[in-house]
């Protein structure tokens, strides 16, 4: 679909949250590359997008932040083939920049001068980190359990907290506000970013040419611009 | 009020000053967290943010769907208030509870409601994609329709109180002078309403122009179509909470201007 | 119209129990203490209030007859007038005043016109403009009347028209309710029930008068009659009268207490029969205490000065701890008489009374 | 109201029967998703659901805040309603529209305002430390105040509706009759404005209620600390929608139930 | 407590502009016609409104002296008794009346005692427990009433207080009000100023009138003085008197069209100066308009008649189109003689008053 004469023509890419700037600046790319074509991004949280989509929501790629989110939709049948991993993002401990606290080590946030954030288990960063603290027998006491792994950022970013739990690529697009202690047991805990095209969508040769797009080289360079990993 | 002996030069009832003190702790309370924004707010960014494509399409679409919902709650809120107001029996004061509803659902709660209802799969949803071939998810109307969701209640509860408060003795000698019902709600009743009206407008458009959680999770965030200031705002916050602060600002400064210019003529001008 | 009311009512410890007739293009005063229901009749003919049992008809159409019928105020075709103006405050004054006639769905123009000429009938024209806020007590009151008038209702009901007024307005705004209450022609088919304490303005307006005492009628007739020849203590009081009742004696009239008091006899007082004594405040003499009055007057009997208050030009003298009739009497003396006999509140005096100047009524059945 | 005259076994002034249509169409836009929650609700984990630990300790604290904040917002709410009411000069108009800002504030940005303020980096956050060794962030306090900032200006904006509306005649007869203004607020201002008082009440309690994103910025999210009801169901529906729904009705009977006892009393009870 | 008030201010069109004194212990009656400013002065004396420039004193303490000094309405020790009884809706009416000594630091048992008093005296005792909703209007005047005076102050202002009152209750508020306003011993120390429309409540209850006309004093002096005696016609029509100005000339008066009335000169009267005539309407005899009556009466004069009205006992004739003093005058007639003479609105009538029975005052300049 790249001709112009065929008229404006939307493409509806529902996209987790985590990937607003990676997928803002494809959706840049798409529509230089395909004239006439007007992709409209769907920002919000992996599950509440799988949910908007069982409910009929007119979406031509579902690109989610974890398995599960995917799952659902799955299960309805509503997929055109099998869900592809395009990204991987592995845990890390923010810290305020310089490390004041000087936290070095998972087991370090045991500490009970330590004020630990972390995501609730329901959320993908949430069940990464409870994974992480089974695999390594570290009970964390956070005072919070936020329900995005930005809200985690936050909190740290501005001082409210000496540590959070969440995702390498988060510490990157936070560019300074926070620091990264990568510690050698998060390999445990990796999360994986699955894409698919709806059976639902009318033109599923531009859903399909969006989903090359994530897996280009253009896109591998922009997810690894935002921290993320590729395959 | 129908009797003006004292009406003009009046000097105002003294207030007790004891009021000042919770009063200015309210204030502050309401003032300090507006004012530390401020302070934090990155001014070097925000001509650049607030010109950007993305935040003058949240901001266009914000109004116009705040404005619709607003309407659309004074065209429904108002004869529900009346009605719940001056009805009598049982019944009615189930209906009363019911209308706050929407009140204490969690946004997202009511966004799923609404999702339930009008969905594809929805019972409303599907009947509209038959008979007249219309979605409504992932639409515009579907904004406006979430934000009049919440919205209508604070309408209805302000103009409610008022309503009652202030009994219904005009009502009565508008009937005696021939007036219909139709005619004593329009020249009698709603012109008394006028200042309770004007805050309940004001309230829900606050509450419809600030709605993000049922918006979300019923009409989705689609730029230019469902992304509405809010929106932006948590899709600002997501890369960069400075940026999210900056564009709040926007919605700050549109809503001051918004209340400045219809509240004095709707709650004061009443003379 | 004619109107036919028969009301029962119970608001609290009160209870109203009615019932009765206003031909068409007659005025009925209704008069009574205060509490005694006489707004509250007005509310059930407006229809504001809903009888517990009773029926109200207009020229034959049912308005209320519980416990079905029951017409909304909008379509009864009445007027009122309440005790408080209750002018909308958001509408000019003269909005105010076409309000009925815009109601009816006459023209805004041809009603303004209405409304401009019912303003300047109450001498309100000038206020046309303002906002009711802008009004003082009585100019209030003189457009609320205009408003009521201007809807040329087919039952009017007025409560307390003329209060408020000032000696100037008072007057004319009379002569407006003549004219306009009494007037004959197509108007004249007009029923109205006004509710006066001012027995002059049920004299100049009301061709029947009903008297409400608790809520029930005591005393009923045609106006200068029930005035003239009042049965009740509250409506002589009205009329400025005083009035003694007992039991009818050969032509006499033997109060509770034994005593006699002689008088004119109507002639259709029955011996033994229920009957009232009725005499002027000015054909009471006064005597100091001390000194029988001697002569011709056969009604004399001794009493205290309760009060003494100026009543126009002369002073209004009333007893207490009388004997007998001489007990809450009222007389009329001139303030030299009340200076010459040294009279002040505690003295004891004789009170007498012509025979020639007493009428003795029968009190009919009719009545309570 | 001074009259009676016409105050008992009144006949209501009828309704114009076309009010009933937008009217109907109203409380149809409230009832109908609220009613489509009901039937999507899987009743047979009701009870496992509404008995585990989580909701019942969300549901403690929801109740607990909400009511601390609904005195909250009374307690300083009221003085500051009265005092613009009332008070005449320019200022008081811009702080009329200062007072609706957390209206207008998308919640998250309103949370963060509060983090600026109350943080640990924040002015009275380092206060507060430094004096007291107090932390608020992450407390059940920091729930407190974020739905307090929230909830006050729905009860501010009704109660000065409602004052203006009345107008001040029955304080000036109080003044003339010797009461300071201390007793006039008391004796009269107060009672008169409570049915109006009882709505705006409601209004904040439901506010206070179904607050989500002001408490999650500033407040966190922790079972028992800071979790309310709200928050509870949006972690539900991360994982679960059925039993964020069935959640969601938890609130709802709550709220019903709140409302249908506290209401009656507060609005309708001024025979 | 002296009362000292020099009023200015003006609302929209209305300008009022006042200075008058009430000595301690003494009662002002504030007479004037509808929109006269009566209730605006009260409103200024209470401190509910402010006055453009003026100065009030009480004893001596300043309440109000522009542009600084202005004693907020509780700390005047005022009770205004308004035009609308305006009692609190959420009390019951003992707490409405008890509401002033609660105010003043008076215990809740002995307030409500002081209440009960005040109710009892004017005669609503059994109210106590009511809401003012559940009261008809009448009852809802007395208790307001009731709860102006159970506050003692210092200044009592009343607005119409008799308004509504049916006649039991008109006059037994009347003598309360005299016993309480004009009582020797501690309490003679209060200034009262009373708006009233009656005549009779003037004469009964005030010292002092001050009579109103659009804004401005144009009469004030001794009660009795003023009404036996008026000098503008308002005053004379309060009064139930004919007044024709004019100036005088030779012991008569020479109106303004040249006619001249003769009449019985007060001792000050001034040749040449301004004076009225001032005589009574039972001194005004009526001929049928063709026969110009012969005999003793000095003045007459044509006019036509536009008016009668019952009167009490008599019939009251009021003329227009009036040839010279004989316009709007007021006639006192029998109703034989009405009906005798065939008078109706539109007759011609010959207007005669002995001279004897007109009274000549010259008009000072405090006038004005
Ligand atoms: N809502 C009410 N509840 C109980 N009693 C009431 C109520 N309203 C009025 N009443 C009583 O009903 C009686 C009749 O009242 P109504 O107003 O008809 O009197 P009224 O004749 O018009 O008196 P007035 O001359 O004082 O206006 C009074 O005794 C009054 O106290
Ligand atoms: N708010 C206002 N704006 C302009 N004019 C006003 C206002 N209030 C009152 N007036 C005018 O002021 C004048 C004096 O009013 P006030 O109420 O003092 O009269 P009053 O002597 O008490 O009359 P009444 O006997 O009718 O009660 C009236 O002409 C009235 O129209
Ligand atoms: O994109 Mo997510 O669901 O916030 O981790
Ligand atoms: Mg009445
Ligand atoms: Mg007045």
């Amino acid at each position: 679909g790249t001709s112009s004469g065929e008229g404006e023509r939307t493409l509806r890419v529902f996209a987790a949250a985590s990937l607003t700037e990676v997928f803002g600046a494809l959706e840049q790319r798409f529509e230089d590359d395909h004239p006439g074509v007007d992709v409209q991004l769907n920002l919000a949280g992996s599950s509440r997008l799988a949910q908007q989509i069982n409910e009929g929501a007119p979406a031509d790629v579902f690109a989610a932040a974890d398995e599960a989110s995917m799952g659902i939709v799955r299960q309805t049948g509503a997929l055109t083939g099998d869900p592809m991993i395009f990204a991987y993002n592995r845990m890390t401990i923010a810290v305020q920049p310089g490390n004041p606290k000087n936290i070095n080590y998972f087991t370090d946030l045991q500490r009970p001068d330590l004020t630990v954030v972390v995501c609730a288990p329901q959320v993908p960063c949430g069940a990464a980190t409870q994974k992480l603290q089974q695999n390594t027998g570290v009970v964390l006491n956070p005072v919070s359990e936020e329900q995005d792994v930005k809200a985690v950022l936050n909190k740290v970013a501005m001082g409210e907290a000496d540590a959070g739990m969440v995702y390498h690529s988060d510490v990157v697009s936070a560019a300074g506000k926070v620091e990264g202690i990568e510690f050698a047991r998060s390999s445990g805990a990796i999360n994986r970013y699955p894409i698919a095209v709806l059976a639902e969508t009318g033109q599923p040769d531009l859903a399909g040419a969006f989903r090359d797009l994530v897996f280009s080289e253009t896109g591998k360079a922009e997810l690894r611009k935002a921290g993320f990993g590729t395959r | 009020m129908a009797r003006g002996d004292l009406a003009c030069r009046r000097r105002a009832v003294g207030q007790a000053w004891v009021l000042w003190i919770p009063a200015g702790l309210a204030l502050a309370l309401v003032v300090l967290p507006v004012a530390g924004l401020l302070v934090r707010t990155d001014y070097a960014r925000l001509p650049a943010l607030l010109t950007s494509s993305a935040s003058l399409n949240a901001l266009r679409l914000s109004l116009v769907t705040a404005g619709a919902s607003t309407v659309a709650c004074v065209l429904l809120g108002v004869p529900l208030a009346v009605v719940l107001a001056r009805a009598t029996g049982r019944g009615v004061r189930v209906l009363r509870a019911v209308v706050l509803l929407p009140l204490v659902l969690p946004p997202v709660v009511g966004g799923l409601a609404l999702l339930f209802l009008f969905g594809s799969n929805g019972f409303l949803g599907r009947l509209l994609a038959e008979v007249a071939d219309v979605r409504i998810t992932f639409t515009t109307a579907a904004v406006v329709l979430a934000q009049t969701f919440v919205a209508m209640p604070f309408l209805v509860v302000s103009l409610e109180g008022a309503l009652r408060g202030a009994g219904d003795r005009y009502e009565q000698v508008a009937a005696t002078l021939g007036a219909r019902p139709w005619t004593v709600f329009r020249r009698v009743t709603l012109p008394l309403l006028l200042p309770a009206l004007g805050s309940g407008a004001v309230l829900s458009f606050a509450r419809a122009l600030g709605e993000f959680g049922a918006t979300i999770t019923f009409a989705g965030s689609l730029e230019g179509v469902t992304r509405t200031l809010p929106l932006e705002v948590y899709n600002q916050a997501e890369a960069d909470v400075d940026s999210a602060v900056a564009l709040a600002l926007l919605l700050i400064v549109v809503a001051v201007v918004v209340i400045a210019v219809a509240r004095p003529k709707a709650v004061e001008g009443r003379t | 119209m004619t109107l036919r009311a028969e009301l029962e009512l119970s608001r609290g410890e009160f209870a109203l129990s009615t019932t009765f007739d206003v031909p068409a293009g007659t005025v009925l005063a209704l008069l009574g203490p205060n509490g005694s229901g006489k707004s509250t009749v007005l509310g059930c003919l407006a229809g504001l209030l809903r009888p517990d049992r009773g029926a109200v008809t207009l020229g034959g159409r049912a308005l209320t007859r519980t416990p079905r019928v029951d017409v909304p105020p909008h379509r009864r075709g009445v007027g009122l007038l309440a005790q408080d103006p209750l002018l909308f405050p958001h509408l000019s004054v003269l909005d105010n005043v076409a309000f009925a006639p815009r109601s009816r769905g006459t023209s805004r123009s041809r009603s303004r016109e209405l409304a401009r000429h019912w303003l300047s009938e109450v001498d309100a024209a000038e206020f046309a403009e303002r906002r009711p806020a802008q009004l003082s007590g009585g100019q209030a009151q003189r457009v609320a009347l205009a408003r009521a008038l201007a809807g040329e209702p087919e039952l009017l009901l007025l409560d307390e028209p003329l209060a408020a007024l000032d000696v100037d307005a008072a007057p004319a705004i009379r002569g407006l309710l003549r004219r306009v209450l009494r007037a004959a022609g197509a108007r004249s088919a007009r029923a109205t029930v006004l509710v006066t304490h001012d027995p002059l303005d049920a004299l100049a307006l009301a061709d029947h008068v009903v008297v409400l005492a608790d809520g029930g009628i005591v005393e009923r007739g045609v106006t200068r009659d029930v005035l003239a020849a009042p049965r009740t203590a509250f409506t002589a009081r009205i009329a400025g009268l005083n009035l003694v009742t007992g039991t009818a004696e050969g032509g006499a009239l033997r109060t509770a207490s034994g005593g006699v008091v002689s008088g004119v006899p109507a002639p259709d007082v029955v011996d033994g029969g229920p009957a009232v004594a009725v005499f002027s405040p000015g054909s009471v003499a006064v005597y100091p205490g001390d000194a029988a009055p001697a002569g011709s007057p056969r009604n004399s009997a001794t009493g205290v000065v309760a009060a003494l208050e100026p009543h126009g030009p002369v002073v209004r003298l009333r007893t207490e701890d009388g004997d007998d009739w001489a007990d809450g009497v009222a007389a009329d003396l001139t303030p030299a008489a009340v200076a010459e006999l040294a009279l002040e509140p505690g003295t004891p005096v004789w009170l007498s009374v012509k025979a020639a100047a007493v009428a003795i009524h029968p009190v009919g059945d009719e009545i309570g």
